[in-house]
């Protein structure tokens, strides 16, 4: 136990957490903007696969920053290609979506092949980069809280302070910029927004977009940070927790970041235990985050239930 | 003096092959209130949508200070400064006042919505029009009265040239219905046009200044409010004479039906809805609940009805406790209920007239035997229905939501009253619903008066309620301020004092009517 | 017998592989096996990707034994079951299994050839020299899943380990999947983190993202299946030098031997093969960057020990047998 | 009555033709892409369209999998009525298939009864994993979708480690032994993989269709499903009817598990063993409108598109990706002619409005 605490309580811990939260907010983020607009994207899985493995074949040729923003254009083309078949050709949005992440795992082993000379798994034929992280080991020099200060602050990727701008950016825009109430009207009452004069398929265009270009960032961050290089399948799913985060995260940027920041918890305290737990079997340490999920779920919906009995509705 | 606003010929068939307007022909003065009337389904309020651009016609042209303009969505009418306050409307529930307001047209302070702006705008609005309302709450927590003036506000905040109104008040309470007149009136004279729609001709009659009638979606008439009657107007309408008298038959009232005592019901947030209701409702008679909307007498209803949990109090029917059993139970105790919003509450657009039908009696021997349906004697049941309350459907199968909406509140009403119900909750029955179908909804409700059914009627139509009801409760803030029964000595006007508190009879007052 | 196959009337082979080439080792493996087969052979091979469904495997094995093949060959104990069912149905057909074997006691496989590998034995000697040249004591290893041809490595390198160092630290931690980089990296750097400096991932793609950990970290690691170092040292030759060794599966080697006794004849269908450091059929790389790791006294005495297993004086443990 | 039962036919008939050509648009996009990646297109794309008919085997393997693609999208089409919007039938055939194989290798396994009790399990493990995201979102209000989602990964980890520990066959397998014979579906076509699995399925189509339209309980879920708001007003209990709802669907979920360990394919629990066919479900329950006696016609052409595609992966040049590039393309110009479902799903997430006349009943 004693073990487990020092190991949690440990700034490498929290670089671990943050590493592997980030992907999972911005998908999160990205679920979030869709949903908000009033479409629920399920294909956020297939669009980090996408972006990851376009940010790994770009960042072969071009700066680092290069990749991500094609990893982010990846992404939001993806959205768009969504936004066309479900506005224009009425699609179903889950059936869409379904298809994305159908096309996204066979499309990048194919496009790996293609780019590789013939693989299929990975991509270690490719001299891809990496985004760099920030070292802010400095402020290590403070008086008094530097320590504390440079262990918590420094060695995290670029993406990560982005994530964390995103998260305020998207705050921002949603609750004090015009178009983010747009946004808003639009997946809360539609018709509300036509009759306001508000564009609303250009809205739900554009919030689809944004939805992958996040998708993206997660994608660039999973395949030039957290693992170097792309494989197949390598998102393994998280496409499909950010979805679940989404409304853990009672549909609000902070909600949804602390909702990931959950995953990320329990993701890395399954790093973190196998060393010192072995007699752990494997699957129920990776099962952790999941049953904690839906504690956390039923206890939050216990309360709110609990909160509306008490005023007597 | 040319139109300010023009329509000439205007077609449109919507896809399905409904055709909602053919020929239409409208011309809009400036500075007049300018009244459109017809029946259900005449085609008003597809007209104004064409006005306001979000359909488009097939065929015939817009004029706008005599040039021929095309509108080809919603902002290019606003930009030609026509607002429009729709018949449902278009706000965004939980977004505030002001929200609702300047959305689409927000002030701005570099990239940020600038708030304290746009609050002060909306009270500068709502100051210079008369329209009073608080900026800060949200939508969904303000009455429906409210609501409309923050739609109003919305389209003046745009500055609109001409305000078109479609149907504003049929949820409105006589005296807000007054302030919404009165709000109207300091538009016009502050050089505005307003176009109103409304199915009750003593309000367009009051308000406006032309009328134009259509029927079956075109124009049968244009008139000046001062050259016609109620009845000539009524007459242009329907083709037909229409009459709205109730008899108002002598029953057997000796009978206590329902007896509520000390009932208490919160709204959801913890607010008191109404508190310590005491009343007697007898056989054969009917009860009409007054009070501007918000007052709690929608929430009494909902409770005696089961959908909603008391805090305590009760409510015997013939002996048996209604607040201790679930909705079934009461159904099958003799309670009926027609419920404000038919197609919210009362209906399953998507099953089919005989599903809709038997939906409240799932679990009696009648339509149902060890489990299965008994779909013969369901189609039997809705064939008889149909037959009897002269629905127009295509026939037991066809689906609910197919219907128009005058028929879908028919088929509610047809199921509430098919079991000859011991006590009838009836909320706001002919909202929205033309002259004829509210002939019809009046007669039979009165017919189940006969029959002996006790009835609980809360409309927010005054002139309904005065109609039909045999006493009034009057609802003032979760309390019943008054009770009074219904003889020549009540007015509008007495009932409207009690309505905004201005008055209240003492408690044993009340208690001699209400008990 | 030998005279039937020629250049223009080959032996048709097909492999059948229950996943998708481009793993960089099991499958990888086998199909440079065939290639070697078909350049130096009267041997023409079709191999089939039946893909990661596993209710695809028993149909695309099927599809191959309908296919007018002469040997089919498939991997690991998930297609044994299939191997022996399809064996029964196509007895003119030969099959081969390799990385398990069917259950010959039912009598079920006559025309089967199963060919297994004691990775424990070679995993022995890598596990020998990691702790020989960890500084801090601590070595790491990182499973994909646990399963026996995986856990098979494992026992091996424990054993030499504690050989080698009798209080080395053996970190173990399961991935629980073959194809999450990321998972792979995170468990790596947790291992390094708690001190190892030597880090054994048997894992597939997993195991690349902890390969790459090891990279950043300038810390040393044992490849898997192939010979690792050598497959990145063309495009990243920070991994390549930081892969001292790895312990070889020669999964094509021993397919393309198999394929050679098949046309002459003396394969032995029918029968299991146990193939361990004595037949050549694992081992671990001995490369530029393991003479460079390893000082010569260590690597003399792995070649010590190399000779006392493959003379049966060591016994290795295993989950083989 | 005969004017509505003719407005069905033809709503029927312009449905299938609006299928049909985003059918044939989407084959022809298939086309394209076997004749960009293919050294014989031709050939390659008559495999694509050919390949389920070529043997017996090959057949058998289509309907096995429509058996199973059919109840799966039962279990979906069941839920989705009521309007509920889980996505737990994969965490069901997980249940499902574990408690049919502990059945089946237990001492009940071989004796007389072994065969129906181990499915009788499976289906009532799938019961229960469909009832906790039921009831937890009746007593709690606790979303169900995520709640599904979560119970799925567990169930796939749960049977993961019972299998690779407890429930071994051997050390180091990743399955259980073999079931006793008298347990694992008969074949109905000798040597192809057509079971009795097709059996269930098709009495499950038919127990569906007649419980959701001949019976009250159907009756109560439809109205649930159309409005939930209205069934409350109408006495129905809604809460009652949608753990129901999803707990019967569960059940569905579960016989799938037992139609998968106890079928020809495998005859034994091994991890995995589902390989994402559950979430397919979605798919057909959207495509076929959640009809139940839609869902096997949907699944018949759907199963065979998918059985040719992966023969076409297994015996042409075509690399088996490319099919899962083709198959999307299928999916996107198929649901571009059915503007169902999604919106419902959305209208689910969104505050409560009344839905105008969508879809009506079957
Ligand atoms: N949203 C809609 N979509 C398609 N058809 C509709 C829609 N609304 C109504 N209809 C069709 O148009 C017809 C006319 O409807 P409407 O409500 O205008 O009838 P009405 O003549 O006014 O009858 P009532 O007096 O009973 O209201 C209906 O029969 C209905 O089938
Ligand atoms: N979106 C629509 N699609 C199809 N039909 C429609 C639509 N909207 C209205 N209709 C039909 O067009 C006709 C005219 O409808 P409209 O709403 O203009 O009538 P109205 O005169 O405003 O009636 P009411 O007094 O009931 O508001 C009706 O038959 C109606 O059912
Ligand atoms: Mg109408
Ligand atoms: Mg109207």
């Amino acid at each position: 136990m004693i073990d487990l605490l020092t190991a949690v309580f440990s700034f490498a811990f929290l670089v671990t957490v943050v590493r592997a939260s980030t992907p999972l907010i911005f998908a999160t983020l990205g679920g979030l903007v869709a949903d908000l607009s009033g479409a629920l994207n399920v294909a956020l899985e297939g669009m980090m696969l996408i972006a990851a493995l376009t940010a790994v074949v770009t960042s072969v040729y071009a700066p680092w920053y290069v990749a991500v923003l094609a990893a982010v254009l990846a992404g939001a083309l993806f959205g768009a290609i969504i936004a066309f078949f479900h506005l224009k050709l009425k699609a179903d949005i889950i059936l869409a979506g379904f298809a994305i992440n159908i096309l996204a795992s066979g499309g990048t082993v194919f496009a790996l092949a293609l780019a590789t000379g013939g693989d299929k798994g990975t991509s270690i034929n490719l001299a891809s980069k990496s985004i760099p992280a920030i070292d802010l080991s400095f402020l290590a020099n403070i008086p008094l809280v530097g320590p504390v200060l440079s262990g918590v602050l420094s060695g995290h990727s670029v993406l990560s302070w982005l994530a964390a701008l995103t998260v305020v950016g998207l705050w921002f825009f949603l609750y004090h910029m015009p178009q983010g109430l747009w946004l808003r009207g639009v997946g809360e009452y539609p018709a509300a927004t036509e009759a306001a004069g508000i564009p609303v398929n250009k809205v739900r265009v554009l919030a689809l977009i944004a939805s992958g270009a996040l998708a993206g960032l997660a994608g660039a961050q999973l395949a030039m940070f957290n693992y170097v290089g792309f494989t197949r399948d390598m998102t393994s799913g998280r496409g499909f927790i950010a979805l679940g985060a989404v409304l853990l995260g009672a549909r609000h940027p902070v909600g949804a970041m602390l909702a990931a920041l959950l995953f990320g918890v329990f993701e890395a305290l399954s790093i973190v235990m196998p060393g010192l737990f072995s007699w752990i079997p494997a699957e129920m340490i990776v099962s952790i985050p999941f049953v904690v999920t839906i504690l956390a779920l039923f206890l939050f919906s216990y309360r709110a239930m609990r909160a509306r009995a008490m005023r007597g509705g | 003096m040319t139109a300010l606003l023009e329509a000439r010929g205007i077609a449109k068939t919507y896809p399905g092959g409904t055709v909602a307007n053919n020929g239409v022909d409208l011309s809009i003065r400036a500075g007049e209130v300018h009244a459109v009337v017809g029946e259900n389904g005449a085609g008003k309020s597809t007209l104004m949508k064409i006005l306001f651009g979000i359909e488009q016609p097939d065929g015939g042209e817009l004029l706008l200070d005599g040039k021929p303009v095309h509108f080809a969505g919603a902002k290019a009418a606003i930009n030609a400064g026509i607002g429009m306050v729709f018949q449902h409307f278009s706000l965004v529930p939980s977004f505030s006042v002001y929200e609702n307001v300047v959305m689409g047209s927000e002030p701005k302070a570099g990239l940020r919505f600038d708030r304290k702006r746009a609050i002060a705008e909306v009270r500068a609005l709502s100051e210079k029009f008369r329209l009073p309302v608080d900026p800060l709450p949200s939508v969904a927590s303000i009455p429906v009265g409210q609501q409309q003036r923050v739609e109003i506000l919305k389209a003046l905040y745009r500055d609109a040239r001409i305000l078109i109104l479609d149907e504003p008040t049929a949820v409105l309470a006589p005296q807000e219905v007054e302030e919404l007149f009165v709000a109207v009136r300091s538009l016009v004279a502050q050089g505005r046009t307003v176009i109103f729609i409304a199915h009750k001709l003593p309000e367009v009659l009051e308000i406006s200044d032309s009328i134009t009638v259509m029927r079956a979606g075109k124009t049968v008439a244009q008139v000046k409010a001062r050259d016609v009657t109620e009845q000539s107007l009524a007459n242009l309408m329907v083709g037909r004479e229409v009459t709205l008298k109730v008899d108002r038959a002598v029953t057997d009232k000796s009978t206590v039906r329902l007896e509520v005592a000390g009932l208490s019901v919160n709204h959801e947030n913890g607010t008191t809805a109404c508190a310590d209701i005491d009343l007697r409702l007898r056989t054969g008679e009917i009860v009409g609940l007054v009070g501007v909307e918000g007052n709690g007498q929608q929430e009494f209803m909902e409770t005696i009805a089961g959908h909603r949990a008391a805090l305590r109090g009760s409510a015997m029917l013939d002996g048996v406790d209604l607040l201790d059993l679930p909705v079934l139970k009461r159904r099958q105790a003799g309670l009926a209920n027609i419920p404000q919003d038919r197609i919210a509450e009362g209906l399953a657009v998507g099953a089919s007239l005989a599903e809709n039908m038997a939906a409240t009696r799932l679990s009696d021997g009648g339509f149902v035997r060890h489990g299965l349906l008994d779909r013969k004697a369901m189609k039997a049941n809705a064939a008889a229905l149909i037959d009897k309350f002269a629905i127009r459907a295509a026939g037991p199968d066809a689906a609910a939501g197919t219907l128009s909406g005058g028929n879908m509140q028919k088929v509610v009403v047809a199921r509430e009253l098919s079991e000859d119900p011991k006590v009838l909750l009836v909320s706001q029955p002919t909202r929205g619903v033309d002259l004829g179908a509210t002939q019809f909804i009046w007669k039979t409700i009165t017919e189940a008066r006969d029959k002996g059914a006790a009835v609980l009627l809360s409309s927010a139509d005054l002139s309904e309620l005065m109609a039909l009801s045999d006493r009034f409760l009057v609802f003032y803030h979760g309390e019943i301020v008054a009770a009074l029964e219904n003889d020549e000595s009540v007015t509008p006007e007495a009932l409207g004092a009690f309505m905004l508190g201005l008055e209240r009879q003492t408690p044993e007052q009340i208690r001699a009517v209400s008990l | 017998s030998a005279a039937e196959y020629t250049k223009d009337k080959p032996l048709k082979v097909a492999l059948v592989l229950h996943g998708a080439l481009g793993d960089k080792s099991f499958f990888d493996s086998a199909a440079a096996g065939m290639k070697l087969a078909e350049d130096k052979l009267p041997v023409k091979v079709k191999i089939i990707e039946a893909g990661y469904q596993k209710d695809r495997w028993e149909p695309a094995l099927a599809d191959a034994a309908d296919g007018g093949y002469d040997v089919i060959i498939a991997g690991t104990f998930e297609m044994t079951s299939y191997v022996a069912k399809m064996a029964k149905d196509y007895s003119d057909k030969k099959f081969i299994i390799f990385d398990d074997a069917p259950d010959y006691k039912t009598g079920c496989c006559a025309n089967v050839l199963g060919i297994q590998y004691l990775t424990s034995t070679a995993g022995y000697l890598a596990g020998y020299a990691s702790a020989k040249v960890s500084k801090t004591g601590t070595v790491g290893e990182i499973l994909g899943m646990e399963f026996k041809t995986v856990t098979d490595f494992a026992v091996g390198f424990d054993q030499g380990a504690k050989a080698a160092k009798p209080d080395v630290k053996i970190l173990k931690a399961t991935a629980n999947t073959f194809s999450d980089p990321a998972k792979g990296k995170e468990l790596a750097l947790a291992q390094l983190g708690q001190g190892a400096d030597v880090i054994f991932p048997i894992a597939g793609s997993t195991g690349i993202g902890a390969l790459q950990a090891v990279r950043d970290a300038k810390k040393l690691a044992v490849g898997v299946d192939s010979d690792q170092a050598t497959i990145f040292a063309p495009t990243d030759a920070a991994q390549a030098d930081v892969i001292f060794t790895s312990v070889e599966k020669k999964v094509g080697q021993s397919l393309y031997t198999a394929l050679e006794q098949t046309i002459a004849g003396k394969a032995p269908y029918g029968t299991a093969l146990l193939l361990g450091l004595k037949e050549g059929a694992v081992g671990i790389s001995k490369n530029k960057y393991y003479e460079k790791a390893v000082p010569a006294d260590v690597r003399a005495e792995i070649d010590g020990l190399e000779k006392k297993i493959v003379a049966g004086e060591i016994t290795v443990n295993t989950t083989m047998k | 009555m005969s004017s509505t039962r003719s407005n069905m036919w033809k709503a029927a008939r312009r449905e299938t033709a609006r299928a049909l050509t985003a059918l044939v648009m989407a084959l022809l996009v298939a086309f394209i892409i076997v004749l960009i990646t293919s050294k014989s297109p031709v050939e390659t794309f008559g495999t694509l369209l050919s390949g389920p008919m070529t043997s017996k085997r090959t057949i058998g393997l289509w309907i096995d999998d429509v058996a199973k693609l059919t109840m799966t999208g039962l279990a979906f089409s069941l839920v989705f009525q009521a309007r509920q919007f889980s996505m737990g039938v994969q965490g069901q055939v997980y249940m499902g298939g574990l408690f049919s194989a502990l059945v089946a290798l237990s001492p009940i396994g071989p004796t007389a009864i072994g065969m129906p009790a181990a499915v009788l399990a499976g289906m009532a493990a799938g019961a229960c994993y469909g009832f906790i995201p039921g009831y937890a979102k009746a007593r709690l209000g606790a979303n169900e979708i995520v709640s599904s989602l979560m119970l799925n990964y567990i169930a796939v980890n749960l049977v993961t480690y019972l299998v690779r520990e407890p429930l071994v066959a051997a050390p180091g397998l990743l399955s259980t032994a073999n079931f006793p014979p008298n347990t694992i579906f008969p074949t109905l076509i000798d040597r192809t993989r057509i079971d009795l699995g097709l059996i269930l399925a098709l009495i499950s189509v038919a127990v569906t269709w007649f419980a959701l339209y001949r019976t009250s309980w159907g009756l109560k879920l439809r109205l649930v499903g159309h409005n939930a708001r209205f069934a409350e007003y109408a006495g129905i209990k809604a809460n009652f009817i949608m753990v129901s709802a999803m707990t019967a669907s569960g059940a569905l979920g579960g016989l799938l598990g037992a139609m998968f360990v106890q079928g020809q394919a495998y005859g034994k629990l091994l991890v995995q063993f589902e390989g994402n066919l559950a979430f397919e479900g979605i798919l057909i329950a959207i495509v076929a409108r959640n009809r139940p006696l839609a869902v096997p016609v949907v699944a018949l052409f759907y199963g065979y598109l998918r059985q040719g595609a992966l023969i076409m992966g297994i015996r042409t040049d075509v690399p088996t990706e490319v099919i899962a590039v083709v198959q999307a393309i299928i999916i996107l110009l198929v649901a571009s002619s059915f503007k169902f479902g999604g919106g419902r799903l959305l209208a689910r997430l969104k505050p409560a409005k009344p839905a105008t006349a969508t879809g009506a009943g079957a």
